[in-house]
């Protein structure tokens, strides 16, 4: 699965070079957003790109999540490609309307005169005790609004790989970032340590410029009795949960939810019969229920059983409460059983 | 409630409403309006500080005085060519905005927006900038397509989002997008387009190129949290661009006081942001003039944005969904003290011996005749009642670049409930 | 169903007349919003409330939808009931922020100590020919967020009955009202005349004080062969369809979104072992995705085919092509046949 | 890209990155910084229009001299008491700060976040201010719990998420919310509660009541819309509210230019919106409680809002997140010309003959040995890592008023899962 020789790194390091290859190869990708400048992003997304492109390439932004979407639109109009940094996924509310009424349907109202290749890149999920404006998945605020790709990687190969594909896509691009994962895999058990990166084949990441496609689902464990459907930190509870209780699932990792990859969640969930679907966001109107929908739309006559959903609670994120809350094995392994019964 | 402190020696507080001078049944009357002397403010340079602006954001740049000469050290020293050619593009807008108002209340579209009194700014402000600079419009700035030359047939097929709107019948009547008239696309959502004409601007600056952006919006839609991310983004990284305020005194049915006039000016703000401000009387094409090119001038130069308040007053209701007699008196457009555009322009031509009535006339003929042309080829490519089953695909097209299979799906369904409906395969 | 004297009312007015009974009654219930004072709204639904209560009761503000729900959470917190508008569901975006990360996770963030009872007004739906920007159905963008109800009504009686318990109501609550149906139901067929509220049983309005209560759903229309859900206009355009087929179907009308009547809705579905959703908003991640997820989570056992949905398609609400769009008497009358296949 | 026009006669723009004076490496040299002297500025009327509020935007209102001495119109001639009082509230706040930070660097929490060198300006807020007015504060304003007695204990055990937190463990260490102390929930969201200030202001505005509020912003959050809001919605509405800027000159990694402060100071902000401004030392007990009392009586009096730019200077990292010496020099805090709030307010107590050494030392014994006393009585009810476990159904309290079915089912699963865990039942 790679080009050129591979290097090991993290997620955020995996989407530092996605930065840098595409702003070698394209003098129209700009980089900005809030610290990202000289500071390098308080997650270092973008450390060391300010130094080697110059200040009017990479800049920190002022506190307006609504002023840097909107600047974006302006740029994105003339001609550049904007990839800017929301810092966490919990502030992206002030440029909500900046994406849902400009950045979403510029090409559609302007019958294609007009397009927005722009990338909006920010950290979401728990499971790092952030609280509850450090933790949240707003990712169905984002899949309901037509007009907008949403993307979550759940490994540094794919974070690189994604990146660059939606850095290239001529639509916009919502890019959340599982930050639970940017340093390790977390399989759920807070009270066990993580395995690092290093020890993991996905952090091998080639150097130089690849794609991972967007609106491509990944099989990343094949199985037989059940279909498990998660993106971003979910994938490696939903994979560790399966193997823990030995369960013989198909756990299929979406990394794009719009457009999904219709086809490959057809294809298992008729095979197997069963399907779960697995999400960090609050459960109401989460991604996760447009999952079960389609799930049982399209495969009904092949379901065994209704499709499970885990999800975190419709709760605000209580910082006290991060492992109450936040969806890990058990209750994976009950929601498997479930769909198993 | 929560409990009420005795607290017997603090004043009881009250809270302010603003509240417009006159309401239905009063008799308007803005003797109480101090309008400056044409000529008096002064110019200063270029490059001046912001701070040095602040004179200039209380006062009103005034080039046109009562008699229709242009004086004082705002003059643009504008050839008769030049202002012929302001005085037929103002002109035109007002008669397009009548028949499309017409058209409107005949049914054959669905909403309409005049800019009645407004004309001089939009025209004055195209005409002061370069052909390739971009506009960030409302949808108060048809003149800015009138002087540049769009045509007025496609305005018209975009307003009955017929078969030869470029839009392809997606947006609300006036919506106007045409990147190479440098007009952004209009948004239904106030204040949005204000921090994108600072980014186009950024965008500029950052490639080395020369073109510089003008954003606009009205009086009321300033109170938006995108008006102020404007100017600071704007501020912060001195772009290059022009921030017009048109301030025409109402939002819809309420006055400037409630977006905050009433305790200080538009252009006001600007200088505590550090950007240049100037307050501009909007019915006088000179001044407009006047004003955009020393913002350009300025933002050219990288000597940073500047802030334009445009001083007018809304003659007409705010769209055809609008009633203005509900809530202000019904003459009070006529007794606004900064008069008429286009009548004042036409004065100074003819002040200038360059002008005459029969001229006048003539062209007024001229354009009636020119705009009912256009009206006709328009129509004949459909008004609104006969739309909206006609290339049904279109619809789902420019979602995305390429229609995933969802929207692939929709749009077979649709054509399905289409033909269905129809009683035959539709076009 | 009525308390003491009614009138005949249109949606306008029987809103108009719960803010009017909530004033009377309660001097901390403030209203306010972009042309809501003097004027009245451009809905006319705050007409004579300035003129009765003063300047300082309802008042005309500034146009910042943030601001609005802003000063309306320092008001709240204050012990005042704010009742704003917000003028088109469409520009509630600016006021995103304010309402997910402040007005619905006050009570939780300060365990109780501060809450914000404050109703959020707002005109939405298309079936006008607005255009992109007065069309939207934004419902499940709130529905995701823990912390706030979703309320929409269907008729005059319903409107009063929702408005005044929301008002009452201890949570902060978002209130859509259907524009299409302000003066009239509107059975979908844009080619015929619409049906006055004179007309209907559901436009004889109680005066006075009467509560329509938050969290219950009503079946509009009893059945057996299949259950529709719908909310707001559509609750009109599914009853038509219903009957316009001859199809024995229960039309529930949910009311209120959040918190939901599960219980009306599974005692149906298990009873009729069919379930049909409907939404106008765009149906990708819509709120009738949570409900066919429910639907299927919890009856999965007596139903006999997939739950369905008909919705707005995944594009923004394009201006000529209105009765395209819109979820009408056919799409309504397709996937009633293939539920009943 | 679009095309790039031929535009040879026009000159290239360039985008313009504001960047702080020094960088790590640099020696930071604040020479150039001009620091009026104290007791310069003058002290207009309490009723004054907003617009003679604008020289105060710029200059820097200071009470304080190098020589402990209180002088100007600005001396607020507090009693030796009061000032006594604020002096130990300034210290306990550090010692807090102090102990807490350890706290968190031992892993007894998530996060923590202090206000070095800010110590005055909530403190002497609070002192200015009565008890019933409301505070919107951000995280930084920690000295006005402290100064209004809010239990120190209490602060701990929200800190550490324990069994006394009052918030339940929900919220992030130090996002305090006590309606008894009138100060409102903070919030993680920048600039929320700067709205909201004014709201509840109206509000007491609107009920004839006598209470004002005072809302809080950190100089890199101005930027926010929130920030505007409340500007217009304060201007408009005249509003009694103070709204505070404390401009500690960095926001995380980026200083005050990207916030705009490079082309105009947020002091001068106000005035373009009407509103009052003045702009004041922030490490400066006096000349800040000086301010918030003007402002105050100006509020009580409805003579409308204030906005007050503290200019101080963030003496540490940004929180426990936060290394500074990656984008500043380490010695900036240090150099910085405005000195040390607390040094400077026990100066002039010196100066007064009200204070000395020896009673200073006893006061630090002291407030060291009150600070430990209240941590060991917090500590005892437990820190973060112990916690989560406890009542978990008070999880799902609180989303409503009462607990609608669906968070009823999570509960119980919740309770299941918990129950599986721990191999017995929660408490
Ligand atoms: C975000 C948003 N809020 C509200 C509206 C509804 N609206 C449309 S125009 C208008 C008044 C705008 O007044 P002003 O900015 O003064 O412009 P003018 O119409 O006078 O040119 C309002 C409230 C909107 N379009 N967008
Ligand atoms: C809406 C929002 N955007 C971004 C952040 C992340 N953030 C937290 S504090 C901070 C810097 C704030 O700087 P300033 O306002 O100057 O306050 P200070 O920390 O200096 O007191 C940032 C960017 C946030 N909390 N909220
Ligand atoms: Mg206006
Ligand atoms: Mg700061």
């Amino acid at each position: 699965m790679t080009q050129g020789p591979t290097k090991t790194r993290n997620m955020i390091e995996a989407i530092n070079d996605a930065h840098r290859v595409m702003m070698e190869r394209d003098e129209t990708v700009v980089v900005y957003g809030e610290d990202v400048g000289y500071f390098g992003g308080v997650f270092r997304a973008t450390a060391g790109l300010q130094k080697q492109f110059g200040k009017t390439r990479c800049f920190d932004a002022p506190i307006s999540e609504g002023g840097i979407v909107g600047t974006a639109v302006g740029m994105a109009a003339y001609g550049l490609k904007p990839v800017i940094e929301i810092q966490f996924a919990d502030y992206i509310y002030p440029g909500y309307d900046q994406i849902v009424s400009e950045v979403a349907r510029m090409r559609y109202r302007t019958a294609g005169e007009w397009t927005m290749p722009m990338v909006i890149r920010s950290p979401y999920g728990g499971g790092i005790f952030g609280g509850q404006t450090h933790s949240q998945s707003p990712e169905a605020l984002f899949t309901h609004i037509a007009g907008i790709k949403t993307v979550i990687p759940s490994n540094p190969y794919d974070a690189k790989g994604l990146l660059i594909a939606a850095i290239e896509d001529p639509d916009p691009v919502v890019f959340f970032e599982p930050k639970r994962i940017y340093n390790g895999p977390f399989d759920g058990h807070h009270d066990r340590p993580v395995t690092p990166w290093s020890k993991r084949e996905e952090a091998e990441v080639p150097d130089g410029h690849y794609t991972v496609p967007l609106g491509k689902a990944a099989i990343v464990r094949p199985g037989e009795e059940l279909t498990v459907l998660a993106y971003g930190t979910m994938v490696h509870i939903a994979r560790a949960a399966v193997e823990e209780n030995g369960i013989d699932a198909e756990v299929i990792d979406l990394r794009t939810l719009v457009p999904l990859d219709i086809e490959t969640i057809e294809e298992s969930v008729k095979k197997t019969g069963r399907c779960l679907v697995v999400q960090e966001a609050t459960k109401t109107s989460g991604f996760g229920a447009e999952l079960a929908a389609l799930v049982q739309e399209r495969c009904f006559y092949h379901l065994e059983a209704p499709v499970e959903r885990v999800t975190g609670w419709d709760t605000p994120y209580p910082h006290a409460y991060e492992w109450i809350y936040f969806p890990g094995p058990l209750r994976m392994k009950n929601a498997l059983k479930k769909v198993l019964a | 409630m929560t409990e009420t402190p005795t607290r017997a020696n603090r004043p009881a507080l009250a809270l302010h409403v603003p509240e417009p001078a006159y309401r239905p049944g009063d008799a308007p009357d803005f003797s109480s309006i101090s309008v400056p002397a044409a000529g008096e403010a002064p110019r200063p340079d270029i490059a001046a500080e912001a701070e040095a602006t602040q004179p200039l954001t209380t006062h009103l740049v005034r080039v046109l005085d009562d008699e229709g000469r242009a004086v004082g050290p705002w003059d643009p020293r504008l050839d008769p060519d030049t202002l012929r050619k302001m005085l037929k593009d103002m002109k035109t807008v007002r008669v397009f905005d009548d028949r499309m108002y017409r058209a409107q209340r005949q049914g054959k579209t669905s909403f309409y927006m005049k800019c009645t009194g407004e004309e001089a700014i939009a025209v004055a402000a195209a005409t002061a900038m370069d052909p390739e600079d971009m506009h960030f419009p409302t949808y108060r700035q048809q003149g800015l397509l009138v002087a540049r030359g769009y045509p007025l047939k496609t305005m018209m097929c975009q307003i009955y989002s017929n078969a030869g709107d470029p839009l392809h019948g997606r947006q609300l009547p006036i919506m106007y997008s045409d990147k190479k008239h440098g007009f952004f696309s209009i948004s239904g959502n106030l204040g949005t387009q204000y921090p994108q004409a600072v980014g186009w601007a950024m965008a500029s600056a950052i490639r080395g190129d020369s073109r510089i952006a003008m954003g606009w919006i009205g009086d009321g839609a300033t109170a938006e949290g995108d008006f102020h991310s404007a100017l600071t983004f704007a501020a912060v990284y001195q772009a290059p661009v022009i921030l017009a305020v048109v301030n025409n005194q109402w939002a819809i049915s309420s006055f400037s006081g409630i977006a905050g006039a009433e305790q200080a000016t538009f252009a006001a703000r600007a200088v505590g942001y550090g950007i240049a401000g100037l307050r501009v009387d909007g019915n006088d094409a000179l001044a407009v003039y006047a004003a955009v090119r020393w913002a350009s001038e300025r933002a050219r130069s990288n000597k940073g944005p500047t802030l334009i308040e445009f001083f007018t007053y809304r003659a007409e209701g705010h769209s055809t969904s609008d009633d203005p007699t509900g809530y202000r008196p019904a003459g009070e457009a006529q007794k606004w003290p900064l008069g008429d555009p286009i009548a004042r322009l036409k004065a100074h031509l003819v002040a200038l011996g360059e002008w005459d009535d029969e001229r006048d006339a003539a062209l007024d003929k001229d354009l009636d005749a020119f705009v009912r042309a256009a009206q006709k080829e328009a129509e004949a490519m459909g008004t609104l009642p006969q739309q909206g089953f006609d290339n049904i695909p279109s619809m789902f097209e420019d979602v995305y670049a390429d229609t995933p299979w969802h929207l692939a799906e929709q749009r077979d369904a649709s054509m399905a409930e289409a033909r269905e409906f129809l009683g035959h395969e539709p076009k």
